[in-house]
């Protein structure tokens, strides 16, 4: 008998998910070799289903996407309590990703921009969601909206991560194989290799073994240099912080690295230890120049905390 | 600062009462130097003296409503020709800015009388401006009755120098001096030049007042000066205003021009003789009038 | 952590005592520290040094963790620019502290929380000023405790 | 985490330093605490750690409880690490398994509330203990030390440690900036309180320094440049030409008679501008090299290109003086009508060459092990008091000058007179302390002024008969045989007046006064204001640091303390030496001091360089970076961050720490991007868990 896998979405743009599908033709290998039992993105399960499930009758559940309301908290737990493996995939899952700069916010600031100020928005009457609402006799309910928001690890205990915004289909098509091949590594691992992006870096040659930086620049604001490294062309590219294992993507599509893939193993703060290399390089020790050096990166918890900021020693703003 | 651009003119009190001379002198030589003067509007007692004294509160109140006005214009450079007003306007500035308890005080009071604060005011002796922003050269250059008096004295006093230097070296101050050789006067090294005229002890502790003026007329002439040249209106005034009671004191007749740096200098550069207040001088009227050329009738209408 | 966050309770409870982590060079600022101590000079106990050979090995992961462990303020003690006894660590301190205070305020952290001091071997003297002046403005800040629990409540 | 070292048993000692620590905080208290935190073992408090029994208490309690970790906290790690990693080890753990808490000069001694001290101390010590958990053992690198041994500055201080060294069979390279080594006490005339001669005594030393087979001596030479580390040194120095070769010039000096200017003209340095020289000269007499300087400033064959400089300054207007008025002396003039210089200085060397005006400067680089600094002090500048009248008043003199004055071969041959060179004075006024114990100059006592201002109210009173009048704060006589001399002075019928001198003035108040300079001060003995009238008045001026010593100590990475001298690595354990090892400090460029500290300082700065010579290297702290290769991507972030360029970049893209170049700041370590950069001793998860352990109760 096939084993049991089960694929869910918390809160994430659906990119993973475009990523299975990405698997292409593989994807009926995969089909072939596993039972799904739940892809709400895909087929049509419903809750009482997977609860009627035997506890760990699931082989593997991968979860992508952040924590952010109490009915993604529940599924996280009910999955965890079905699936032997659960498995957190794409940077939104391991890091609170995209969704995790909300963590700058909270809940009402959150609504007050989505239902108030938003330009697309016109809600005269200031109605914002509700978890309990009484309508002509029927009670309708939402999820609770949490102020913070938590990468999966922080809800459930996670077995494995598969990073990346989205992850390759590669490394899903790995993490797939490992697992029916039982070679899943030690508990907690990252599934893509322990080294910064550099060490893949089509461009690594051009890099200088002294980068000064005395100008940052934003990506619309030159001709960037298809060959150069992206950072000796004054680009905040993250590579040097930044696992590898996306076959540098972005590097090729001639845009600097962001940072979606998280920091290697030895890395705490990802944001902290990254701000600390660029910095390093601004070419100034006087303190006004550098000043205005570092003045060039308009937004530095945005761009160095872009993917990280729930999991980061801070975790959120105090507001 | 851009001397075209003139000055803010503090005269206080004693320009306008002992001091009348050094006023009429002061203004007839920024005349002759084209240089505007601007009477600062409605100022007041620059709250030396008894104030200082008394009452520091009220006195840094008093010289802020004058800085406060003086911050308004857009000519920031304020004057005031006597040492005492000069020291009291600077320490205000200096003490608002570094003591806390000073700067509640003035703002405080500032507020009450709906006054605005005094940021970026200079205030700067006459001396100083002859000095740096008319320069030697100019001096040299306008002089047109080179100095043919005796020897000269130049006394700075001492609120004028210290505890700022702005004005001068505090113990061994030379830009008067420097001011006299530039018209052709030759000074004397008078090493009293910054003690004590007595200030108002000649009103309060008379005696030990006179004595301190005594010991400096004596020294100017031991050293060979015919004339003493002041800066300050008290100075100018106890050792002018004395000399015959200290010479019946003494028993040694002193009979010594006290003038101020501002009459030299205006008649060197050509200034109106009448205009200078000469004629207010009390001793040494014998000199005067064969130095400056004054006309008995000038002298007469004192 | 518990501990921290009943101590931290009460600690507000009672008169507040700001606890400060300072990050001292080995060179300079520790040994100014040292100097203060053999010269009985007299400052408050807040604060809880850890040594470092040179400000440059500051990595900011040290200071975001020091925040969010519970300090109320963040010192950093160096050499003097151009005094260094590694010839520059301080600058490259210089250059990540400016980077991260702007990140550490973004976060809520207000600034007199954070601060470098450069703070020579010689300066016993200001070694105590700076923090009797840290502790008082930290004080006045009152407590950070980021480690104390937020309440999550689900509900809008 | 632990179990990466086995089973973790720590041992944790507080200690008393008898009441140092234990007046002000709780050692029992803190010691219980620690007993109840996870991993700890033994934990005891006690009065003495670093004496032998607390140091046996470690020992013994490694091997009876089977520690593997100790904590002690006690003084600065700055003091007793060695001592308690000895004491470690002694008990058969490798050292590094040690860490020490800092609670007395960073606790007991600057904190008085007792809980809050004894709350600090356990909150380091329960950081400590879960530090030193993670702690690695390391062995240190041996450094070899190179023999050679640079001395900067030929005072006394430089002249006695070179003398030392040589003696000792070590190379040593004697700089002086000077023409002449020999520094200040060569211009001295007696030494207090002995009164023998100065020169006496010195020039034999100075004379010993240029016969030493073992001293290199580079006078009037400045070290340009210094790289390197203890033992090995890189050292370049700048040897300015005299345009008079020392190998060649035989010291006959026939070329200073015979230079064209017959008189002697110019401000004579040495004998404090009160005599002349000529534009070839010879300092003083006894120099050391004995070989002429030619200066450029004065000698004639220099003065052609100035004047082209001048005249071309003149065409670009630079130069306000109109034509023709030459505003240089008419001497100048005179000369560009003549042209160029006779040269009578070549002729008279003949065929020696000794002389040639095409000498260049000559860069000198050497390797030496050890480097001790003896760059003395620069006296006080009288002018900086105008209320003294120096500069203005010719006859006040400054103290140097009158050493001068009534030395046998200064420029008046002994005899005193005042400045119009004729007249002996009467009466002279000595004013102790101009330049120290002043807020408005320097605080500090310059230590030696007292003495040498009774000296030389000796000698004056000697040389000239008059009366002389001491004016001193308090009178500080602290030294062998000190007191003795003044209570002499005192029978020798000199005036002593307890008041700081207002003002000397030449104002005339009662015609005795006439033509004097007058001292108005307040005897605060007969608590009144005195005038006293004198023909010369002496101004006993202290000691500064160099104007240029913040140079200098950056130039060898050294600490300056607040007064400008330079600092010592422990004002009484270690006097001589700095914080950077290898470099030691000898004489007044430490501290003002006397002759005798000065060459007892100079020969233990010597003994502390030989110390590490014999011993044949040095022992660094194995803190240095290293690279976790599996895990470096190649990023080069950290290769221009090294001040010592310790880091490469490999073939196979990874970076690479040459641990004999890498001092260990860290500064990299920091910056690497994933962490794979680590320093020794300072481990990231060392360091989390030190941050987390101050914080966190456990």
């Amino acid at each position: 008998m096939k084993p049991k896998v089960a694929f869910y979405w918390c809160a994430s743009c659906g990119g993973c998910e475009e990523a299975v599908v990405d698997l292409a033709e593989s994807i009926l290998d995969v089909v072939a070799a596993v039972d799904i039992v739940l892809w709400p993105v895909a087929l049509d399960f419903k809750k009482a289903d997977v609860e009627a499930m035997e506890d760990g009758s699931i082989a593997a559940a991968f979860i992508n996407g952040a924590i952010r309301t109490t009915e993604q908290e529940e599924w996280a737990h009910l999955l965890r309590r079905k699936a032997q493996t659960v498995i957190a995939v794409g940077a939104c899952a391991q890091m609170g990703g995209i969704p995790g700069l909300a963590n700058f916010s909270n809940r009402a600031g959150v609504f007050q921009t989505v239902y108030q100020e938003s330009p697309s928005t016109v809600n005269a009457e200031g109605v914002v969601p509700e978890t309990t609402h009484r309508d002509n006799g029927h009670t309708l309910t939402l999820p609770g909206f949490f102020d913070t928001v938590q990468a999966l690890h922080q809800v459930i205990d996670v077995d494995y991560f598969i990073p990346g915004c989205p992850p390759t289909p590669q490394l899903l098509a790995d993490a797939v194989a490992a697992l029916l091949a039982g070679k899943l590594p030690e508990k907690g691992a990252v599934l893509a290799p322990d080294q910064a992006l550099c060490l893949d870096c089509p461009r690594k040659d051009t890099k200088p073994e002294r980068l000064a930086i005395s100008e940052f620049k934003r990506p619309h604001e030159i001709l960037i240099d298809q060959e150069k490294c992206l950072l000796t062309q004054g680009l905040l590219c993250l590579g040097p912080a930044t696992r590898s294992g996306c076959g540098s993507r972005c590097i090729e599509g001639n845009m600097p690295c962001t940072g979606c893939f998280g920091p290697t193993s030895r890395v705490r703060d990802y944001g902290g230890k990254v701000l600390s290399a660029i910095a390093s390089a601004a070419d100034s020790n006087d303190e006004d120049q550098i000043v205005s050096i570092l003045a060039g990166i308009p937004d530095p918890v945005g761009t160095f905390y872009r993917y990280s900021l729930p999991v980061s020693e801070l975790q959120r703003k105090r507001l | 600062m851009p001397e075209n651009r003139g000055y803010l003119y503090f005269p206080g009190c004693s320009l306008r009462a002992t001091g009348v001379a050094y006023e009429e002198s002061l203004l007839e030589l920024f005349r002759v130097l084209d240089i505007p003067l601007q009477e600062l509007e409605d100022w007041n007692c620059c709250g030396a003296t008894s104030y200082m004294a008394v009452d520091e509160g009220s006195a840094f109140l008093l010289s802020a409503r004058n800085l406060s006005i003086a911050g308004q214009k857009e000519n920031h450079d304020l004057m005031p020709p006597c040492s005492a007003c000069y020291l009291v306007l600077r320490k205000t500035q200096d003490y608002v800015a570094h003591y806390p308890e000073a700067r509640r005080i003035v703002e405080e009071g500032l507020k009450a009388a709906e006054l605005k604060p005094f940021n970026g005011v200079r205030v700067r002796h006459p001396l100083e401006i002859l000095y740096n922003d008319v320069g030697l050269a100019r001096i040299k250059a306008q002089t047109v009755r080179k100095w043919q008096g005796g020897k000269i004295a130049c006394y700075y006093g001492c609120q004028a120098v210290r505890p700022y230097d702005e004005v001068d070296r505090p113990h061994d101050p030379i830009r008067m001096d420097e001011l006299m050789r530039a018209v052709g006067a030759e000074t004397v090294d008078y090493s009293l030049k910054t003690k004590c005229c007595g200030g108002s002890l000649t009103g309060t502790i008379h005696d030990v007042g006179v004595w301190l003026n005594y010991i400096l007329l004596k020294e100017a002439v031991r050293k060979g000066a015919e004339a003493i040249v002041t800066i300050c209106p008290l100075c100018q005034f106890n050792l002018d205003a004395y000399q015959s009671e200290i010479s019946k004191e003494a028993g040694k007749a002193f009979d010594v021009p006290i003038l101020y740096f501002t009459q030299v200098l205006g008649w060197a550069l050509g200034g109106d003789p009448k205009a200078l207040g000469l004629h207010r001088s009390i001793g040494g009227r014998g000199l005067v009038r064969k130095w400056f050329s004054v006309s008995q009738e000038v002298l007469a209408h004192a | 952590m518990l501990e921290t966050v009943k101590e931290a309770k009460n600690q507000e409870a009672t008169a507040f005592e700001p606890r400060i982590v300072a990050f001292f060079c080995n060179w300079c600022t520790y040994l100014a520290a040292d100097l203060a101590g053999t010269s009985r000079m007299k400052y408050p106990p807040n604060a809880r040094v850890i040594r470092v050979m040179c400000s440059g090995r500051l990595d900011p992961q040290f200071i975001l963790k020091a925040f969010a462990d519970g300090a109320d303020g963040v010192l950093i003690g160096g050499c003097h620019p151009g005094d260094c006894h590694y010839q520059e660590g301080n600058y490259k301190c210089l250059r990540r502290f400016h980077l991260l205070k702007r990140v550490v305020k973004e976060m809520g952290i207000e600034d007199g929380r954070f601060r470098l001091e450069w703070i020579s071997a010689s300066e016993g003297d200001r070694l105590r000023t700076v923090m009797i002046d840290m502790v008082e403005k930290v004080r006045a800040l009152g407590p950070l405790h980021w480690n104390a629990p937020v309440e999550e409540v689900a509900v809008s | 985490m632990p179990e990466r070292n086995g089973a973790v048993r720590v041992g944790v000692y507080v200690c008393h330093c008898g009441s140092n620590i234990a007046g002000i905080v709780d050692c029992k208290e803190v010691a219980e605490y620690a007993a109840g935190l996870i991993h700890v073992v033994v934990s005891r408090d006690y009065k003495y750690m670093c004496s032998d029994p607390g140091q046996d208490l470690i020992r013994n309690d490694i091997q009876e409880h089977k520690l593997n970790r100790i904590v002690v906290a006690a003084c600065s790690p700055h003091l007793h690490e060695h001592t308690f990693r000895v004491a470690t080890a002694n008990g058969g753990l490798n050292p590094y398994y040690m860490t020490m808490v800092n609670i007395r000069e960073q606790d007991s001694w600057v904190h008085t509330d007792r809980q809050a001290a004894t709350e600090k101390a356990s909150d380091l010590v329960r950081a400590a203990i879960r530090r030193v958990v993670l702690q690695r053992p390391l062995e240190k690198a041996r450094v070899p030390i190179d023999p050679n041994v640079l001395v900067v500055g030929g005072g006394i201080a430089g002249i006695h440690a070179a003398l030392t060294l040589a003696n000792a069979g070590k190379h040593v390279y004697l700089v002086e900036r000077e023409a002449t080594i020999g520094g200040h006490m060569a211009m001295f005339d007696k030494t207090f309180p002995t009164l023998d001669c100065a020169a006496c005594i010195l020039t034999p030393k100075m004379s010993a320094v240029k016969a030493h087979p073992n001293i290199t001596l580079w006078a009037y030479s400045d070290v340009e440049k210094v790289d390197g580390y203890v033992g090995n040194y890189k050292v370049r120095v700048r040897r300015r030409t005299r345009y008079i070769r020392e190998d060649l010039c035989a010291g006959c000096q026939e070329c200073i008679e015979a230079c064209v200017y017959k008189q002697p003209k110019f401000a004579d340095e040495f004998n404090q501008g009160l005599g002349k020289r000529r534009p070839i000269y010879l300092p003083f007499p006894q120099a050391i090299p004995q070989t002429p300087v030619i200066d450029r400033d004065t000698c004639i064959e220099f003065n052609e290109p100035r004047k082209i400089r001048w005249l071309t300054s003149l065409s670009q207007g630079a130069f306000s003086a109109p034509r023709g008025q030459c505003c240089l002396s008419p001497h100048f003039a005179r000369l560009w009508k003549s042209g160029k210089c006779k040269k009578t200085c070549l002729e008279a060397c003949g065929d020696r060459h000794a002389i040639d005006f095409k000498l260049q400067d000559q860069l000198e680089e050497i390797k030496v092990g050890t480097i001790i600094l003896a760059t003395g002090f620069q006296p006080f500048d009288a002018k900086r008091i105008p209320y003294y009248g120096y500069g203005h008043y010719p006859n006040v003199y400054t103290s140097l000058e009158i050493e001068r004055l009534v030395n046998a071969s200064g420029p008046a041959a002994g005899e005193v007179v005042l400045r119009d060179g004729k007249t002996v004075p009467k009466s002279i006024g000595i004013i102790h302390c101009v330049g120290s114990r002043d807020e408005n100059t320097n605080r500090w006592c310059s230590r030696v002024c007292c003495m040498y201002s009774l000296k030389l109210a000796h000698l004056l009173k000697e040389h000239t008969g008059a009366d002389i009048f001491n004016f001193y704060i308090d009178m500080r006589t602290p030294g062998k045989s000190f007191e003795e001399f003044y209570q002499r002075l005192l029978s020798e019928g000199v005036h002593f007046i307890r008041g700081k001198v207002a003002e000397v003035t030449d104002w005339v108040f009662d015609p005795s006064e006439e033509g004097k300079l007058t001292l108005r001060v307040e005897d605060t003995l007969l608590g009144v204001v005195r005038r006293i009238p004198v023909d010369m008045v002496v101004l006993s001026v202290g000691m500064e640091g160099h104007q240029d010593a913040q140079d200098v100590r950056r130039l060898f990475n050294i600490t300056c303390s607040t007064e400008g001298f330079f600092q010592e690595r422990h004002p009484k354990l270690a006097p001589v030496n700095t914080f950077t090892d290898g470099i030691f400090l000898a004489g007044c460029c430490q501290g003002p001091k006397d002759i005798p500290d000065t060459v007892a300082q100079a020969g233990a700065a010597a003994a502390e360089a030989l110390a590490l010579i014999c011993a044949g290297y040095v022992e660094q702290e194995p803190n240095c970076a290293y690279v976790i290769e599996e895990e470096c991507s190649g990023c080069k972030t950290c290769i221009p961050l090294c001040p010592y360029s310790a880091i490469s970049f490999r073939e196979d893209n990874r970076a690479e720490v040459n641990p004999v170049l890498c001092k260990g700041c860290g500064t990299c370590v920091a910056a690497c991007p994933s962490g794979s950069l680590q320093q020794r001793m300072f481990e990231d998860d060392e360091l989390f868990e030190e941050i987390e352990g101050v914080l966190v109760h456990a």
